[in-house]
């Protein structure tokens, strides 16, 4: 939305502030399954977020080295990278890929935690999700986490010190939206930190039915990097969230 | 000069025992870039890469960013 | 959204055209059930609409005459003026009340046709509505038809000439959303002309999904004028419409 | 003068035999507003109203824009 | 449901009552579609309805005659057969076809009026089913018409004179359940006669769904003809309609 | 004898001008069965199919039950 | 259903074997909520019903002591008395109340464990759930376990052994019906031993979808109890729960 | 005879240092129901009741089946 046309005031209530930096959209978007680093980055653009979510994984040896490389195309410097543990089935694995990352990015403490039940579904393992996070808080991680819609466990998440709860939609890449609103309005209300709703997104309207239920932001990947025209789906979703989140605050 | 066996990103490879870890960098061409390392699984700051020297039989990973949701 | 962020030449993918004109928006508002003339008009504005509804009633003789005029808020120069039949349960009442509308407004000669079968729930009469609809077609009238979402009496009004075929998403003023989209796609699949939702848009999620579908755009008014703050549900919805169809371009 | 009767939006009204559309719109105080006016639901043209005249128990309605969706 | 065990006189509550006749199952079932006329034989007993609808169509001249009959398997003295004007696309055709019905069988007035819109949704054609219901009714035919959702119309058939309204859950054979159970809702609140749901029941949750909603009556045939098991799926349906006619009732 | 074409179920059939409609059935190999029959679409009753003799060009259709929803 | 209805041998379709033990019937009800004791036992009866749910708690002191006891209506000789935790919001107390009710019921081990969330949702605490259900089986209880639709976790308490799983429909005593079928479809595909809907399940409807999804047994308590007529919701349940399987069988 | 004081079901209850369990059931009028018993949180088993004796401040449970879900 073009901020001009935004009565005085407003523009603040698009705003998201995590572990104590605000960002200008409260859309959150990942770089996997794009055709090449431009269109990532045309797509990241178009998306008008601040927060972008990367994997970290090992170099390939040998390979010529002289391949382009992620974070020239979205620069530490112009967004906030969030690396994730995308890959990691447990918690020891996943504390230990973010160390790395923070070494990575200069040890910026931000992280997206995500450990992963099993290939095929993709659904969190919560029990070793609480285990790293436990660690990796008292390691002084700023820890956003994946998470089930179990509003209990998204409590124990909280309690913990973690900074943002971000559970599912529905499974990662299904785009199946949200299937279940009355657990995540159960989150939404008892959550004092921003909660983000993580995967499952598949189009314009579920990130606007997100919004509309009160959530503080949507992350997003597949939605966007899977549709035939990328760039124009990063507008649509960049639009989606603020409608919602304007129809949510216009009630 | 004294040739040692290491692994790295889970393969064997061959180093030198004089070797650090930044000369171990540059020999595969990644100076400068964005990486991290570890030794044994115990990540080794940027700082400490011109010190740290390789030992046989460790096992290195070096990693970068890649796309990801 | 900012139309500088587009790829050239995409802004023409948000644009209406209705009975050979074109309108810069897919969205169209009613102008009932506001506070006051002008918050209707602060509505219309922030909505970005090129078409508003009125509906035609009877002056309230003897009342003093200097009160405010609903077309000097939401002036013709400025917008297109669409009169509806609100109010009429039968073809005659329909016709004449739109034959008085084309007089009032200097003879334009586009016009919402609704007739509807009850009070209660405003559901249309669908035999009345498709008598109504060929006798202003043969007086010359440019009909966008309200209707129920059956696509063979949808396709009968088409067949029959009205520029727009506007089937109820839920009944009106509800805002249950869209209640059949199987319904829906078909009309939308068989029609040659715009297929605009009318009625039961709830919140801009409602309306992104109508857009996603295919729809050519949204009519409403109940969601936007009795919401606690019309101005920002206006913003909602004129981001949510354009959401849902870069959502459904991008696919 | 003489008086008739005519009914004026579903009511009563006193009238003068000799007005013409265009002197009840100007004695309702409503010149120059946008409006439609039928008689016998016959839609009369705006610029008919100057020389039609009212007919006793001519039944004539004036219609305007509100709100409506 | 065995019926001892049931309260002394809640028999009755499971009872459906057309045109004066009392049915001692809400549900009907079609014969389309099955592998022989044994297995539609073994289905419709397996089923317990009291009333099976057939279509009319030419014998096929020449074939040699000794096959089968289809009401040699269902015959008119142990169920109600109810004639249907399957594949009539007009208001004359389907009145000619259920004056044959009638011939054929003997006189009897019960008939299933649906003319449909086209070939490909097989949504009924309201006006050629107004226009078909109202000849029919003055030529003495006790109709139950197949309709869409739309309360107004079903009004119009009912003040008509037709004995049962037979609204669509969705389209024929497709097995999608209830689209809109609010217009449903509406109709059986204004309906005297007998409201049946008609067409688009996939599976046994469906049909109690439909007696929950508060249904007179269910009437299918792809949902069972097309099952693996048809026999199983014929119980399974009969088990459905009583478990929601008595969900129903007890609230 | 005297030959005579009708059209029975939309195609042309021969037929003898001394038929009468329950000859044809017979002739059919349909007497017996649950059928309706009409002439020029006008339904004729069992009960005449005796008397009814068939005339030239005389559309016949003869309909049963069969499986349907 | 009427037993002498079915195909040679599909009764066995219907029977549930929960740790060793057949049942006649895949539906499971509880105690809580009825009017009195009679019409616990009515409603339990007529829902055909093998396993009974109770809770234990402590005996009022003092309070005249000829007060009837639960256990004279469904006396265990009748039926598997399945002792929960309600009121358990950790793993110590859920032990400890289970060890008490084996005492109580002459050391059968079948138990129904469930540790609470908070007591606003009585949502799982499936941490805790987890905790006690690995202390239980170790000491020869036969666990079926109420938790949330996580997949993940369900096969965690599958692999320790729990003889039954039985994720929850939506919160307990809601009536929502199944918020999300596709976890429960997850669960149902993984899983070896029962998995029985525990929760939610508001009307006959809901429990003939589960059974269709795949589930083998629902077990419901609120549903009935609180229906106005709860004999009747009994039958309902009864043939829901028969109905949905046949469909499910018949596929 | 010797009071002692006992917690029995949360609430402060007097008793006999002579009692076993069996007794306070009795007294209680408890006798024969569908019941179990712990002290200080470990279960004692029916048929240990008449053995088990009471100690001052001991924490005695006793619980039965109520309806539940």
């Amino acid at each position: 939305m073009n901020l001009n046309d935004l009565p005085a005031g407003t523009d603040t209530d698009h705003q998201l502030t995590v572990a104590g930096k605000t960002y200008n959209s409260k859309l959150l978007v990942g770089t996997g399954k794009y055709k090449d680093f431009q269109e990532t980055r045309d797509a990241v653009v178009a998306s008008g977020t601040g927060i972008v979510t990367v994997t970290v994984r090992r170099v390939n040896i040998g390979q010529h080295q002289d391949e382009p490389n992620l974070l020239d195309f979205v620069p530490p410097g112009e967004f906030t990278i969030l690396p994730n543990t995308g890959g990691c089935y447990n918690a020891a694995d996943a504390v230990y890929t973010l160390q790395m990352a923070r070494e990575m990015l200069g040890g910026h403490s931000l992280c997206k935690l995500e450990v992963l039940g099993d290939e095929k579904t993709l659904f969190p393992n919560m029990p070793e999700t609480l285990k790293a996070a436990e660690t990796l808080i008292k390691d002084g991680f700023d820890v956003m986490v994946y998470c089930s819609d179990d509003p209990i466990q998204a409590k124990m998440l909280e309690d913990m010190g973690c900074v943002a709860i971000m559970p599912l939609a529905s499974l990662i890449g299904s785009g199946m939206g949200i299937l279940n609103p009355w657990n995540l309005s159960l989150i939404i209300e008892q959550t004092q930190v921003p909660v983000i709703v993580d995967a499952g997104v598949g189009t314009a309207s579920d990130a606007a039915i997100a919004m509309e239920l009160g959530c503080d932001g949507v992350l997003m990947n597949t939605a966007i990097a899977k549709a035939r025209d990328p760039i124009r789906m990063a507008l649509a979703m960049r639009d989606a969230v603020r409608a919602g989140r304007n129809a949510y605050l216009a009630g | 000069m004294n040739a040692i066996q290491i692994e790295l990103n889970g393969r064997p490879h061959p180093a030198d025992a004089n070797y650090t870890l930044a000369d171990l960098v540059a020999k595969l061409g990644l100076a400068g870039k964005s990486l991290a390392i570890s030794i044994n699984r115990e990540v080794i700051k940027r700082s400490d890469w011109p010190q740290r020297r390789l030992a046989a039989a460790d096992r290195i990973e070096i990693v970068h960013a890649i796309g990801g949701g």
